[in-house]
Order: C-alpha cells, then sequence, then structure tokens
C-alpha cells in the first residue's frame, strides 16, 4: 500500500448548534491519486475536507500529515504545509481582479510595502501556462463568469504550490471541455506526485478521474474502495443507502400551442454593452426548450429581462400578451413562474421561516381584503407544499437557513409550481444538489411537461440538458448558436457549440 | 466677497476632526466594522489628551496620549464587536454616553471643573510658514490622509483589509486573521478618533468639556458615507462642510439681527449644501460586502 | 428637616460659575445654621417635574432650591402640587406662590455695565464695534444683551460728552444656538474679531469659552500678553481662565441669593420675589475683591491656573491697568447713576421686547 | 424567549460593572441602585413618571426599528420629532371645536412627519443619497428652523423662554401623576406596527426587502415601495413622539432651548438596538431607558454625580450589545461530543 500523505482518524464534527456533522470518520489519501469524496447533500464532505483545510477544528480525532500528527488551527498553517482547498462557495473577493484575488495573504515581502504584482503576475502565468487553466487577471472578478471563477480560484491554490488540493463540487458550473480540460490538470498534478481530493455529485465524473473514492453517509463512513472496483449503480446505492430507481424514459413529443414567443431580445448588460444580442425562439405548451451554455454568455440576463428583473428591447409575448415594460408581479400575474439560479440570493429569504418562503411572490390568496395575512391558511398550505414535494425539514416555521442545499431548492421549486403556471423558467434547477434531489426534481419537470406545463430549462450540466429537452437552444456570447431537436445533437457537438463553434463548423 | 476667503482658516481647522475621525472610520469600515462612537471617542481623548499635556508640560505628548486614548477605545469597541461578536451600533451608542460621562466626571475629579480651559503653554505650538501661522493639524491632516489612502490601495496590508471587510472568508482560507486585522483597523479607527480629539483640546479650541465635540462625531459619520469610503473624498468632505460651516457662523454673526435672513436659516447653510452636493455629484455609496457583520467560521 | 436641596437644571457643580456659586451660598448658610446640604442633577429637562415631585414628596428638606432658569415651568407647579413643601427659585419668580422663594437679578444691569467697559475700550483702541457670543434665545440671555446694548450706546454719549469727540460703536451680538459647543463659540468670535469687534462678551456658558479662547490666541498671535482683544465673562468672574484677556466679567451673586433663600425658608414669612441687583450688590462688573476670590475658588477644587494665583492675579490687575483710565471713570459714573436709580433700562423678557431693544440700539 | 433571556443577562453585566465602578470610586453600589430603582418604581406616581418618560422613546425607537426592518439606517427620528412637535403645538392656531383639536393636532404632526421624512426617500430612491447622510443633515436643519419658529413666530407673548401653551381641551388627559393617555399613542403605535410587520402584507414586504433585497425583487415585491413606506411611517412616529411631548407633558409648550425634546430622537436609536428592533421589543427597551432617566435623581442625592450615572449608562448600553457573548458561553458548554444522533 502506498504512503498516505494525509490520514484522518475517527473524525467527529458537533456544530455549535448541536448538529452532529461528522462521526468517527476516517479518510485516508495516499500521495498521488486523485481521490473521490462522495455523499448525499448534507453527507458532511465540505466538514471533513475543512477540517482537513483547517478551516475548522474537529470536535475530537486526529489527522496525520506525512505520517506526523498535525493541528492546524487556521488555513494559514494548513497553506504553509501544503494543504489548499477550492471552496463550494467561493472564497473570492468580489470587486478585486483576479490577480489581486490571487495575490492575497501572499502579496509579497513586507505588509507595509507594494503588492508584488508584477512577481505574482509572472509566477500565475507561468502556471496558467503549464495548467491550461487561463483566466483574465485584470478584471474584477464578480463581472466574471462562474466558471472562469471557478478556474481563479484553483489558479489561487495552485500558486501557492500545494501537495495535496481539495475541490469542493469544482465542476458543478463548468462545461464538458472545461472539466476535461480541469480533470487533465489534474491527472497531471497526480503524475507530479501530488494528491487530489475531489468532491462531486456527479458519479461519471468520479469513475473517470479518481483512483479511489471515499462514500460518507449521515456523517459516517461508508466505503473506501479503488475506483477500478466499483460501478456507477453501486455507488449510487451506497451513497444513497437504497438501490436508486431509475430515470423514467423520456418520450419524445411535439409540443402543443405556442406559449412564449421571444423575438430579437436585446438586453443590455453591465456598462451598457448588451449581454443578449437579439435572439428569437419560442416555446410551446407541453415542451421544454433547454439552452445549454458555459454560465454567463447571456442566460443570466435573458431570464432575468423577462421576468420583468431587467430592462430589454423586442419583443416577449406570453400567450399573446406582450410582455414589454412589465414588472415582476405584473409578469408573475401573466403566469409565468421562475425558478431562479441563485436560490439562496434570488430565490430565498434565508432568514424567513419556510411558510414565509412557501408564500414569497403569490401573497394575494393568503391575505384578506386589507391585506392582513392569513397565517393559518399559509401553515396548511405550507404543510401541504413540504408533503408534496417532500421538503425535509423540521416543520413551516424552521428558518429556511437550517434547510439543506437539496431542501431549499425542492422549497423554491415546489412554490414557484404551485402557482399553477403557463410558462416555468427553470434557470439551473438542480445545480449542487446530490443524486437523489437531481433526480426527484428533473422528474417533476419532465411528469409538469407531460401535463402540458412549457418550460423554459437554461442549464450548464449537458445530462440535464439532454435528459429533459425536447429542442435544445446553445446560447454563447449573447445569442443562440441554433435551435435543434435534441434527437439531432450529441453532446459531442453541442459542448463545441458551447465553445463558441457555429452549427456549420460543429457539424464538420 | 472678502468674506469668502476671510473664512478660510478658520475652516482649514474646521476641516480638521470632520476628516481626521471619518479617515479613521473609513479604515474601520473597509475592515467590515462599523464605529458610530466617535464623539464619544473625541470627547474621551480630548480630555486626556488634555490631561498629558498638563501633566508632562509637553503638549505632543498630549497628543500622544489623546491619540493612546482613541485606540484604546477603539479597542474596546473592537474587542465587543470583532471579538464578542455584539451589536457594533449599540456599543458605538453606549461608548458616546460613557466618553460624555466620563470626561464631565474626569475633569471635576481633576480640576473641580467640567469644562477647563488650557493655558497657552499646553498647546500645541502652530507651525510657521511663508510668514502664515499653521496649526500643525492642518498640515498633518492631508498627510495622514494620503497615508491612509496609500495604506488602503497600494499596500498588502490595505490588500488585506479591504478583503476582510468585503469577504472575510475569502481571506480567512488565504490565512489571513480576519479578526486580527479587524480589530487592529477597529483600534486605528480609534486613534485617528484621538487624534481628532486631541486637535479640539490642544490645538484649535483649548478646552475640555463633555459636549467638545459638539456633533462633530456624528458629521465625520456622514462624511464617511460621502467620501464613499475614499479618505480624499473625506477630506474634500472635511473642507466643504468645515468652510460653509464656518461662512455661515460668520456670515450670521456679523449680519446680526437685520440681515435679509434670520441668523436661524444662515445656519441652516452648511447641512443645505451637503445634501445639494451629494445629492448631484457624490451619489450613490458602496459600502463593503460584509460591513457590520461579525465574522465566524463555523 | 435640616436638609437643604439644591436641584440642578443642567450640568451640576462643577462649571465653577453659576451652579459652583449657588452650592457655596447653600454650603455658608448650612454652615451658619447648622443645616446640611445635598444636592442633585437633571438627568434631561424631560425629568424636571418628576425628579421635584420626588425630593417634595420625600418630605426631608427644609427647602428644594432649584438652580436653573429652565426649572421656569416645573418649579411652580412642583411648588402648586406641594404646598407644604418649601422651594426657591435660582434665576426665576415665585409666581406669587407662598411657599417659594423667587431670587432675580437684574441682567440688564451686569450686561451694561460690561457694555459700557467694552464701548468705551473699544473707542480707547480705535475700534468700531463691540460684540457679544450668545447660547440661545432665553430672557436671561437677552436681559444680558438688552443692558449690552444700551451701555455701549450710553459710552458713546458719555464719552462725546467728555471729550467731544464723536464715536460710533455697533454692538454685533450672535447666537451660537447652544450652551455647550466652544467650538462654534471660537468660531463666532473669530467672526466678530475679524468684523473690527476686539471685545466681546460671552453669555453662553461653555460655549463662550470659544470666545476667550479667540481673544487669547488672536492676541497672541499679535504677540501681545494681554489685550484687546478682550473677552468679558457673565456669572463668575471668569478673568482667572485667561488671565490678561478677559477684561471683566458681568457678575450675578447667585450664592448671595441661595442664602437668602435658605435665611427665609428658616422663617414664615410668605414667599416673594427677592431681586437681586447693583443696590444689594447682587450684579455688577467684577471688583478686584471678586477676582480673588474666584482665583481662591479655583485653586480650591484645583484648577489648572496659567501660573501661580499670584501670577494669574498680576497679570490681571495689569490688563486692567493697561486700558486708559477714562475707561474706568465711564465705569464708575454709570454705576454711581445706576445705584441712584437714574438709569432705566429696558425691558427685555419677551422676543418682542427684545426685538425692539435690537432696533433701539443698534 | 431566549433573546428577552440574553437582553436580561446583558442588563445584569452592565449593573454589575457599573457597581464595580461605583465601588472603586468609594459609593455604595447597593444603596445607589436601590436609589434608582426607588426613584423609578418606588411608588404609583414615580412609576406613572418612568412609563411617561419611556412614551416619547417608543415612538422614535419605532422609527429606527422599522427602517432596520426595511433594511435602512434611519436616524431622522430627531427632526422629524422636532417639527411634528412644532407642527402639534401650531395646530392650536386653528380655529376647531374643543373635541376635534387633539385629534386633528395628531393628524397634523403625523403629516408633517411624513412631510419631512419625504425628502429622504426621495433624495435615496432618486439619486441614492444614504438616508446616514440626508437625515443627520435634516435633523440639523430642523433644530434651527424650529430654534427659529418658537423664538420668532410661537413665542409666548408674556413669556419668551417658551412657547404659547397648549390650551387645555387640546392636551391628553391625565391618567396618573405626570402619564397622560398619550400612552395609548404609543402602545398602539407599538401594536399597530407589530401588526403590520407580521400580520399584514405590507409588513411581509418590508422584511422581505430589508432582509434580502434580491430575493424581494425576484418575488415581485416592490423594494422601493417598502423603503418609501419604511421611511414615511418611520417619520410619522418621531413626528407623534414630538406631538405627545408638547400635547401630553407638562409644560404643553415647546421651551426655546428646544429642552423637552432634548435627545429623545437619537435615543430612540439606542432603545430600538436593545428592543432587537421589533415593536415590542421596543416598547422594553424605553421603559428601561425611561426607568434609568427617572431614577437618575435619586441617585444623584446619594453623592453619585450626573456624568456618573452617564457612565453607568453607558456601561449598561455597551453591555447590551453584547448578548452574543451569553451564547457563545453555552456554546462551549454543549459543543462537547454527544454519541451520534445523526
Ligand atoms: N455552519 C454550520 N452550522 C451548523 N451545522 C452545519 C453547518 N455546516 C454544516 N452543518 C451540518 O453538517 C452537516 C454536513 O454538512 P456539509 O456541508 O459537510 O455537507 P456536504 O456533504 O458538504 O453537503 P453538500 O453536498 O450539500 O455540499 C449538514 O447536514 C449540516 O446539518
Ligand atoms: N446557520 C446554520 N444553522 C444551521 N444549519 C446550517 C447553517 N448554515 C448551514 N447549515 C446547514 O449546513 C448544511 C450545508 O450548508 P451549505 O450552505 O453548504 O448548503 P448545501 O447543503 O451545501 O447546499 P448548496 O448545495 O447550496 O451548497 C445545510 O444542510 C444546512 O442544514
Ligand atoms: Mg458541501
Ligand atoms: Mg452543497
Amino acid at each position: 500500500m502506498a504512503e498516505n500523505l494525509i490520514e484522518a482518524r475517527k473524525i467527529t464534527k458537533v456544530y455549535p448548534d448541536g448538529t452532529q456533522a461528522l462521526f468517527e470518520v476516517d479518510f485516508a489519501v495516499q500521495a498521488g491519486e486523485v481521490h473521490g469524496l462522495l455523499g448525499e447533500n448534507g453527507a458532511g464532505k465540505s466538514t471533513l475536507t475543512k477540517i482537513l483545510s483547517g478551516l475548522l477544528s474537529p470536535t475530537s480525532g486526529t489527522i496525520l500529515w506525512k505520517g506526523k500528527k498535525v493541528r492546524f488551527g487556521s488555513p494559514r498553517e494548513a497553506l504553509k504545509a501544503g494543504i489548499g482547498m477550492v471552496h463550494q462557495h467561493f472564497a473570492l473577493v468580489g470587486p478585486y481582479t483576479g490577480l489581486e484575488n490571487i495575490a492575497l495573504g501572499a502579496e509579497g515581502v513586507r505588509i507595509l510595502g507594494p503588492v508584488r504584482t508584477r512577481w505574482i503576475g509572472k509566477k500565475v502565468e507561468n502556471i496558467m501556462d503549464r495548467s491550461g487553466l487561463r483566466v483574465p487577471l485584470d478584471v474584477p472578478v464578480e463581472d466574471l463568469p462562474v466558471g472562469v471563477q471557478q478556474r481563479l480560484e484553483i489558479l489561487k491554490v495552485l500558486v501557492r504550490e500545494v501537495e495535496l488540493l481539495i475541490l469542493d463540487e469544482p465542476t458543478a458550473v463548468l462545461t464538458p471541455q472545461e472539466v476535461d480540460e480541469l480533470f487533465s490538470v489534474l491527472r497531471s498534478l497526480a503524475s507530479l506526485g501530488k494528491s487530489v481530493v475531489l468532491i462531486t455529485h456527479k458519479l461519471r465524473e468520479v469513475l473517470e478521474v479518481t483512483d479511489r473514492v471515499t462514500v460518507l453517509r449521515h456523517g459516517k463512513l461508508v466505503t473506501v474502495r479503488p475506483t477500478r472496483e466499483t460501478s456507477l449503480e453501486e455507488l449510487a446505492s451506497s451513497m444513497v443507502g437504497r438501490e436508486m430507481p431509475r430515470m423514467r424514459g423520456r418520450t419524445n413529443r411535439s409540443g402543443g400551442k405556442e406559449v412564449l414567443r421571444v423575438e430579437n431580445l436585446v438586453v443590455p448588460g453591465v456598462g451598457g454593452k448588451p449581454a443578449v444580442r437579439g435572439v428569437s425562439f419560442s416555446v410551446h405548451e407541453g415542451e421544454i426548450l433547454g439552452v445549454a451554455g458555459v454560465q454567463g454568455n447571456g442566460q443570466t440576463e435573458l431570464v432575468e429581462a423577462m421576468v420583468g428583473l431587467r430592462p430589454w428591447t423586442g419583443k416577449v409575448e406570453l400567450n399573446g400578451k406582450s410582455l414589454a415594460g412589465l414588472g415582476p408581479a405584473q409578469v408573475a400575474a401573466l403566469g409565468l413562474a421562475h425558478i431562479p439560479e441563485d436560490r439562496q440570493g434570488m430565490g430565498l429569504i434565508l432568514p424567513f421561516s419556510v411558510a414565509e418562503n412557501a408564500v414569497l411572490g403569490k401573497l394575494r390568496p393568503f391575505t384578506d381584503r386589507v391585506g392582513g395575512l392569513r397565517w393559518r391558511k399559509i401553515f396548511r398550505s405550507t404543510a401541504d407544499l413540504i408533503q408534496r414535494f417532500s421538503v425535509q425539514t423540521s416543520g413551516p416555521r424552521a428558518q429556511a437557513r437550517s434547510l439543506s442545499g437539496g431542501n431549499q431548492q425542492r422549497l423554491v421549486v415546489g412554490r414557484e409550481l404551485s402557482k399553477a403556471p403557463e410558462l416555468l423558467i427553470a434557470n439551473q434547477p438542480t445545480r449542487g444538489l446530490d443524486i437523489a434531489a437531481t433526480h426527484y426534481i428533473r422528474e417533476t419537470l419532465l411528469k409538469l411537461r407531460d401535463e402540458g406545463l412549457a418550460l423554459l430549462l437554461i442549464s450548464a450540466d449537458l445530462d440535464e440538458i439532454f435528459e429533459l429537452s425536447d429542442r435544445v437552444a446553445v446560447m454563447y456570447n449573447g445569442t443562440f448558436t441554433g435551435i435543434s431537436p435534441v434527437e439531432k445533437l450529441d453532446r459531442e457537438r453541442v459542448g463545441l457549440l458551447m465553445g463558441g463553434l457555429t452549427f456549420e463548423e460543429a457539424r464538420g | 466677497m472678502n468674506i469668502l476667503i476671510d473664512v478660510l482658516p478658520v475652516a482649514l481647522r474646521a476641516m480638521v476632526p470632520i476628516t481626521l475621525a471619518a479617515v479613521g472610520e473609513i479604515f474601520t469600515e473597509r475592515a467590515g466594522v462599523v464605529n458610530i462612537g466617535l464623539e464619544g471617542i473625541m470627547t474621551l481623548s480630548a480630555f486626556i489628551a488634555g490631561v498629558g499635556s498638563w501633566a508632562t508640560r509637553d503638549p505632543w505628548l498630549g497628543v500622544l496620549a489623546g491619540l493612546a486614548t482613541g485606540a484604546v477605545l477603539g479597542l474596546v469597541h473592537g474587542f465587543i464587536s470583532v471579538c464578542l461578536r455584539g451589536n457594533q451600533v449599540v456599543s458605538g451608542v453606549g461608548i458616546n454616553l460613557l466618553g460624555m460621562g466620563a470626561v464631565g466626571f474626569g475633569a471635576w475629579a481633576l480640576w473641580g471643573a467640567k469644562s477647563p480651559m488650557l493655558d497657552h503653554s499646553f498647546w500645541v505650538p502652530g507651525i510657521s510658514l511663508w510668514g502664515v501661522n499653521f496649526s500643525p493639524f492642518v498640515i498633518m491632516t492631508p498627510v495622514v490622509v494620503a497615508f491612509t489612502w496609500l495604506v488602503l490601495h497600494k499596500t498588502a496590508l490595505g490588500l488585506r483589509v479591504r478583503a476582510v471587510g468585503e469577504a472575510p472568508v475569502a481571506a480567512d482560507v488565504v490565512g489571513i486573521h480576519v479578526n486580527r486585522l479587524r480589530l487592529w483597523a477597529t483600534v486605528y479607527g480609534g486613534a485617528l478618533g484621538g487624534l481628532a480629539g486631541a486637535f479640539l483640546s490642544l490645538d484649535w479650541l483649548h478646552t475640555i468639556s463633555p459636549t467638545l465635540p459638539a456633533g462633530r462625531g456624528f458629521i465625520a459619520l456622514a462624511n464617511v458615507v460621502f467620501s464613499k469610503l475614499n479618505p480624499f473624498l473625506a477630506l474634500v468632505g472635511g473642507f466643504l462642510f468645515g468652510y460653509f460651516d464656518a461662512l455661515a457662523i460668520h456670515l450670521a454673526s456679523v449680519a446680526g439681527f437685520g440681515g435679509a435672513l434670520p441668523y436661524q436659516f444662515i445656519r441652516t447653510i452648511p447641512y443645505l449644501v451637503t445634501l445639494v452636493v451629494v445629492a448631484l455629484a457624490i451619489g450613490r455609496a458602496r459600502f463593503p460586502a460584509a460591513l457590520g457583520q461579525p465574522y465566524r467560521r463555523e | 428637616q435640616r436638609k437643604i436641596c439644591l436641584y440642578f437644571d443642567q450640568t451640576g457643580p462643577g462649571d465653577l460659575s453659576f451652579n459652583d456659586m449657588a452650592l457655596l451660598g447653600a454650603q455658608l448658610a448650612a454652615q451658619e445654621f447648622g443645616l446640611e446640604v445635598v444636592h442633585t442633577t437633571a438627568s434631561s429637562p424631560i425629568e424636571f417635574l418628576s425628579d421635584l415631585s420626588m425630593l417634595a414628596e420625600s418630605k426631608e428638606y427644609l427647602i428644594i432650591i432649584g438652580v436653573g432658569f429652565l426649572l421656569f415651568d416645573a418649579l411652580p407647579e412642583a411648588a402648586r402640587l406641594y404646598p407644604n413643601q418649601k422651594f426657591g427659585f435660582v434665576d426665576g419668580p415665585n409666581f406669587d406662590l407662598p411657599n417659594m422663594i423667587g431670587l432675580l437679578f437684574k441682567e440688564q444691569e451686569g450686561g451694561a455695565l460690561a457694555g459700557v467697559v467694552a464701548a468705551l475700550t473699544a473707542i480707547a483702541y480705535g475700534d468700531t464695534a463691540i460684540g457679544a457670543v450668545a447660547g440661545m434665545e432665553i430672557p436671561p440671555v437677552w436681559r444680558y444683551e438688552a443692558g449690552y446694548r444700551f451701555g455701549a450706546h450710553w459710552a458713546v454719549d458719555w464719552y462725546k460728552k467728555l471729550t467731544g469727540k464723536d464715536a460710533s460703536i455697533r454692538v454685533l451680538v450672535t447666537y451660537v444656538g447652544r450652551f455647550d459647543d466652544p467650538a462654534g463659540g471660537k468660531v463666532a468670535s473669530e467672526a466678530l474679531l475679524r468684523a473690527g469687534a476686539r471685545n466681546i462678551l460671552g453669555i453662553a456658558g461653555a460655549t463662550h469659552l470659544g470666545v476667550f479662547d479667540a481673544a487669547e490666541e488672536a492676541g497672541r498671535a499679535a504677540g501681545l500678553l494681554s489685550g484687546p482683544p478682550f473677552g468679558y465673562g457673565a456669572d463668575a468672574a471668569q478673568e482667572y481662565i485667561k488671565p490678561g484677556f478677559i477684561l471683566g466679567s458681568a457678575r450675578k451673586r447667585v450664592d448671595v441669593a441661595v442664602y437668602e433663600a435658605v435665611k427665609w425658608a428658616l422663617g414664615k414669612a410668605p414667599g416673594y420675589n427677592l431681586v437681586l441687583g447693583i443696590d444689594k450688590e447682587g450684579t455688577g462688573f467684577s471688583t478686584k475683591e471678586d477676582i480673588l476670590t474666584f482665583i481662591d475658588l479655583a485653586v480650591k477644587a484645583g484648577y489648572p491656573l496659567a501660573g501661580t494665583p499670584a501670577e494669574v492675579r498680576d497679570k490681571i490687575f495689569a490688563a486692567r491697568d493697561s486700558v486708559p483710565p477714562f475707561v474706568w471713570q465711564g465705569l464708575a459714573e454709570f454705576e454711581t447713576l445706576l445705584r441712584a436709580g437714574k438709569i432705566a433700562l429696558p425691558q427685555a423678557d419677551t422676543a418682542d421686547q427684545i426685538a425692539a431693544v435690537r432696533r433701539r440700539y443698534p | 424567549m431566549r433573546v428577552v433571556l440574553e437582553s436580561l443577562g446583558a442588563l445584569v453585566l452592565g449593573l454589575v460593572i457599573g457597581a464595580l465602578i461605583m465601588a472603586v470610586w468609594g459609593r455604595d453600589p447597593w444603596a445607589s441602585y436601590r436609589a434608582l430603582f426607588e426613584g423609578a418604581w418606588g411608588n404609583t406616581r414615580a412609576l406613572a413618571s418612568s412609563v411617561s418618560r419611556s412614551l416619547p422613546l417608543v415612538l422614535t425607537g419605532l422609527t429606527f426599528a422599522i427602517g432596520v426592518r426595511a433594511g435602512l439606517f434611519n436616524i431622522g427620528a430627531q427632526g422629524q420629532m422636532i417639527i411634528g412637535a412644532i407642527v402639534g403645538l401650531s395646530s392650536a392656531l386653528l380655529a376647531l371645536p374643543a373635541g376635534f383639536k387633539l385629534p386633528v393636532a395628531m393628524v397634523l404632526s403625523a403629516l408633517a412627519g411624513v412631510l419631512w421624512a419625504l425628502p429622504v426617500a426621495l433624495l435615496k430612491l432618486l439619486r441614492g443619497v444614504s438616508e446616514v447622510i440626508s437625515t443627520i443633515m435634516l435633523n440639523w436643519v430642523a433644530h434651527w428652523l424650529a430654534l427659529y419658529l418658537v423664538v420668532r413666530k410661537l413665542s409666548d407673548p408674556v413669556r419668551g423662554e417658551r412657547t404659547f401653551q397648549v390650551p387645555v381641551g387640546m392636551r391628553f388627559p391625565l391618567i396618573q401623576g405626570e402619564l397622560t393617555w398619550a400612552l395609548v399613542v404609543s402602545l398602539l403605535a407599538a401594536l399597530f406596527l407589530y401588526w403590520l410587520l407580521w400580520y399584514h402584507a405590507k409588513g411581509y414586504e418590508i422584511r422581505a426587502a430589508g432582509l434580502n433585497p434580491k430575493a424581494a425583487t425576484t418575488a415581485g415585491i416592490s423594494v422601493r415601495r417598502s423603503i418609501l413606506l419604511a421611511i414615511l411611517l418611520g417619520g410619522a412616529c418621531a413626528a407623534w413622539a414630538g406631538a405627545i411631548q408638547v400635547l401630553g407633558r407638562f409644560p404643553y409648550a415647546i421651551t426655546s432651548d428646544l429642552a423637552i425634546l432634548g435627545s429623545l430622537g437619537f435615543d430612540g436609536i439606542a432603545v430600538a438596538l436593545i428592543g432587537r428592533n421589533h415593536p415590542l421589543g421596543v416598547l422594553a427597551g424605553a421603559f428601561f431607558f425611561g426607568t434609568l432617566a427617572t431614577g437618575a435623581a435619586r441617585m444623584g442625592l446619594r453623592g453619585i454625580p450626573i456624568d456618573m450615572i452617564q457612565i453607568i449608562q453607558g456601561v449598561i448600553v455597551v453591555s447590551m450589545a453584547i448578548p452574543e457573548a451569553f451564547r457563545l458561553l453555552r456554546v462551549k458548554k454543549t459543543s462537547v461530543p454527544t454519541k451520534g444522533k445523526s
């Protein structure tokens, strides 16, 4: 057996609020391996890796680094030892440029001296050349697409020349090509003798890139196996603790009457440059139109314009009625529901209770004539929603913050669907969710389609696009590079389209 | 209009406390901590500066004592809001009350007078340049402004301070001690508030009183917002307010009671001017994303 | 009931002026009549009535003396509510209440005396204006202002009679709007100085510390060790604060008033208004004796004097000696006439009255 | 409930530190505190005074609290209160039947408060001017404007130190001691805002807009309208604070130094924060401040100078900032590993 670079023994973690996140978990990574870490939402993956990288301290248990017992009091100590982590929720300073973000904490010799940007810049260029991870260094990162931010996060750690790189769900926002690139970077790191821990919900990726895999469930270790000896089904069932039902077969169907019609839509972005540059399409009853594309190609602006959050020009009609000049409330009143891409920032009000969130944006039926809230009705309807959409929570009075990501998403989906919309726009509906939750939400969307709902799906996840869509559009740089029935496309081609090639080029 | 130029020297002095306290607060807020206790810090520092100058017979040691007092109060506020994760606004309100009470009590216990005046031997001596007598603080203020700006925007420390106020998690994961840095930023802010206090008692007004800043601590807070957290704009804001306040008092004083406008109306000029300038030229301020939020890992 | 209770409207002891003098008077009376003094201070004007009620209710006090004009409404109300409790009111009338003694001062007199000195000094040094820095527009301040204006104009006339020369003095009065803003007081004084008024009366509590400071600073900047510019104090003899740069003070003998109030409380006489004017030595322009008393008071309190007490005294007296004798001659003459009742000072208890005074004596 | 306990804990901590300060200075803390609370609650008159003292604080506290709920730092209560007091008083000049005078005065004063707050909202919504600046500046403008009106336009013809008094028929009737039926105004305002915030759609929207403006906007809630509403309601509350000071408290007039309004507007900030920006918490916070203010004089009689009392008040307020510290203590205890329960 190869030597363990890091070894965690009997790690237990209890959060201050009493949540037991980990229970006597053993975990080891060998030098030069890519190690997959799997588990459902809330299984404790992030907690475990945060402990390894010094951000959290374990309640009990020991960590051996290169065979020696260590205790990291802070990320600084872990970094110094050679452990770097890319967090699930990005740890970037929004207004800072890429270079500043990389430089932060490693600026130079003297704290009161200037930041050695030139020196760091050269070093970063060097690493970008070697790894193939390219990012613009002089733009505030809050203006960068999420995928680019992700690369920046990895660069940030690589610059610090770590021996163990931990990546917490890095692929959720990348294109297939980007994922491939990332994986080749990881492999080359491993071949240099460095180790990688990769957390992901996508089992195919695990099989593709890892050497060994550890599965956690409810804070306990389930299994550690060499990847070669396992299979997709086996991993899935050990994560969930039971057999996963297979995804219901999707029947292709052609849509009914036209529900949404968009013609030549132009949406200004930051700094006045158009972010959406003349997009036309339509969505029909009982049809899912999937919009694939790398984050930051105008999808956000497209959706926000249609739901009334941004000004736009062109033509958008819902069931023949123009949406020009309407605000979010008026658009919603016409029967458009919206699952926003950022559930915590846009979909929910985290300090509110589940019940308060369950009526967000559809208060009308829950008020009396003077506008008073009918709490009893709200609670009844929330309980109903919790049950129908299997939201795991202690009840309607629980804070939305206390729900796991998957359950937060179920809450949002459930709320939007209970508005009985004519058209549903689902923006990245399963990002970051575990397989069970993902499965559930995709099933729900398909079922609704079959019941005749018109759906606009925006997703960076090609699996999702191919599983759900009847027709697929690829968005690149503010325009659609063609719309085509899903049967006529394959992953490869769509991947190329997402990278900016035209239909013709992609075909050739 | 002669008076427009006449008030310049007065305005330069009036600018000092509003600017110094605001610049310190800018630094503090950049790190993510709000300190609305500036009024109390200035009051108490002015007193301790006076005591220092009186006890040591050296005005500059007095200034140092004022600075240290501000730093200590900053430390107290930092301890409460950063280490104990207390409510920053409540703590600031408390410090204001505390400062006022401590001066009234302290000066009375020490000198039998709540508002004693300081003999000129305790004053900070002026500096003569080109035959004009300048308060050293008037020269020091732009220096402090430039220094603070440089530190904030051109040094590694500044990069870290702003990161800590903007995204404490991002700073933490690259090994920056978020709370330690915030604490020091609060201390620096307090120290500049202390310097402003020392200026009030040892350079400008030569007296001590429980209400010495007379609201200037709050004007400094407004100046922070005015400046959009840019020290140079705070200098502009400080001067603007100082100038129009001095001008208004001058106009009101000389116009007497026969003038076209009642003096009470004239005195509203600095406030209205500030409002107009902000509305027309300054506009929206963007605050650090984590401002006012205590940081904890778990 | 062997206790005297002083209730201060604001600040409390430690102003080395109004409030401390009240305390001094009470202590003197206590010593003489074998009583005890307690005191407390309002935490804000909103508490006046409830505090006074609390004090009266306790029935522990021979007399409750409200110190400060701000008690103008609450004190008579309390006296009405508690008819068996004796009250004294420093700076206010007794409102015909049998259980209250009003202790009033003719502030106009002190203001007028200061006005005479300020105007004559201004004339002596060739100025055309004198100034005053006032706090807020309340009647005691108005009365000072009215007297000051009157005194200045009287001085001009007197000077003409004396020398046959015409002089013209404008009286610039500015209201800073607060009693606790030395910075505002200083900026206002600097404005007055620049407008040519180098003699400035302070009638603004802590605010007018700024007057003294502006005077000293301007003087020192010109290389002087004594004025002009001169500030003038109010209530107490404040010369010791800036020896050499404060020429005099409009005095108000609060101690005498409080002493008299205690004496009244020990007797059986019904309440009345004790009006202290120059005739009873209740007001006046600070004398050398007053100056010494207050230097003494400051020394006892531990005040950071500008030098030894003797040095301070010498500087103050030297400043007085440095102005031309006709200034003191004018003062003496005015005082004599005032004592003889030959001068009628303008009323200034209402807004209309002070407006009239301002028009008449610009 | 936990919140209440934390606040009480903080209060006790503040009192203990205050006691230490007094002990160091050689005063008997026990006797001093007894004096404080006897002075504030010792008999019905004292209690009535404490309650009466807290009534305007409730209203200015509400102004700040509802601002926080909408995501604002609204410190304009001081100016709006001054304007409310002036207008409440001036409505005495209207020729109205006796029974109408008080209600009309209250309505007009609320309107005036709303109007004075309007520029704050407009500047913020149209020009992006932070309410921190605009309220500080407008407070001073109101202050000077009031100084002018009180002395020049509204002064009592025979007494210069204050305005004319509100006629008897226009005053809030007395209940007990100093306490008047203005009590109802403050209570109703607090209950109304409580109802609005938690039992009404508009309040729900205000809270949503304050906690997460982006999510609120996405859900079709107008954040701008919520901000406007919070600022204007705050203006009305603050104006009422001024009005009940003038119409419901001796001497039923405004002194020419505005002393009867004091710093009630600013004190409202601390009151609201101590009450955790909850209308019912504001009631408690105001009563606490009313107690400290009313009991202070009695403490003063025990040889504690007013400045020392201020120091102790400051210490108590500072300690109110740190209930989190208590949570920290408790966490230390519970974080001992327990057998797996997940
Ligand atoms: N800050 C926190 N405070 C309290 N409990 C927490 C906190 N963070 C995590 N937990 C708890 O720890 C458990 C494990 O959380 P963790 O974030 O490690 O899960 P995960 O496996 O990373 O999930 P996901 O796949 O959603 O990222 C959760 O069920 C949660 O209850
Ligand atoms: N303040 C908190 N109090 C209690 N539990 C919390 C708190 N913050 C987070 N948690 C728990 O931590 C877990 C993980 O939190 P996290 O924010 O990582 O969400 P997540 O499940 O990973 O979702 P996402 O996929 O969106 O990242 C959640 O299951 C949630 O129950
Ligand atoms: Mg996770
Ligand atoms: Mg997650």
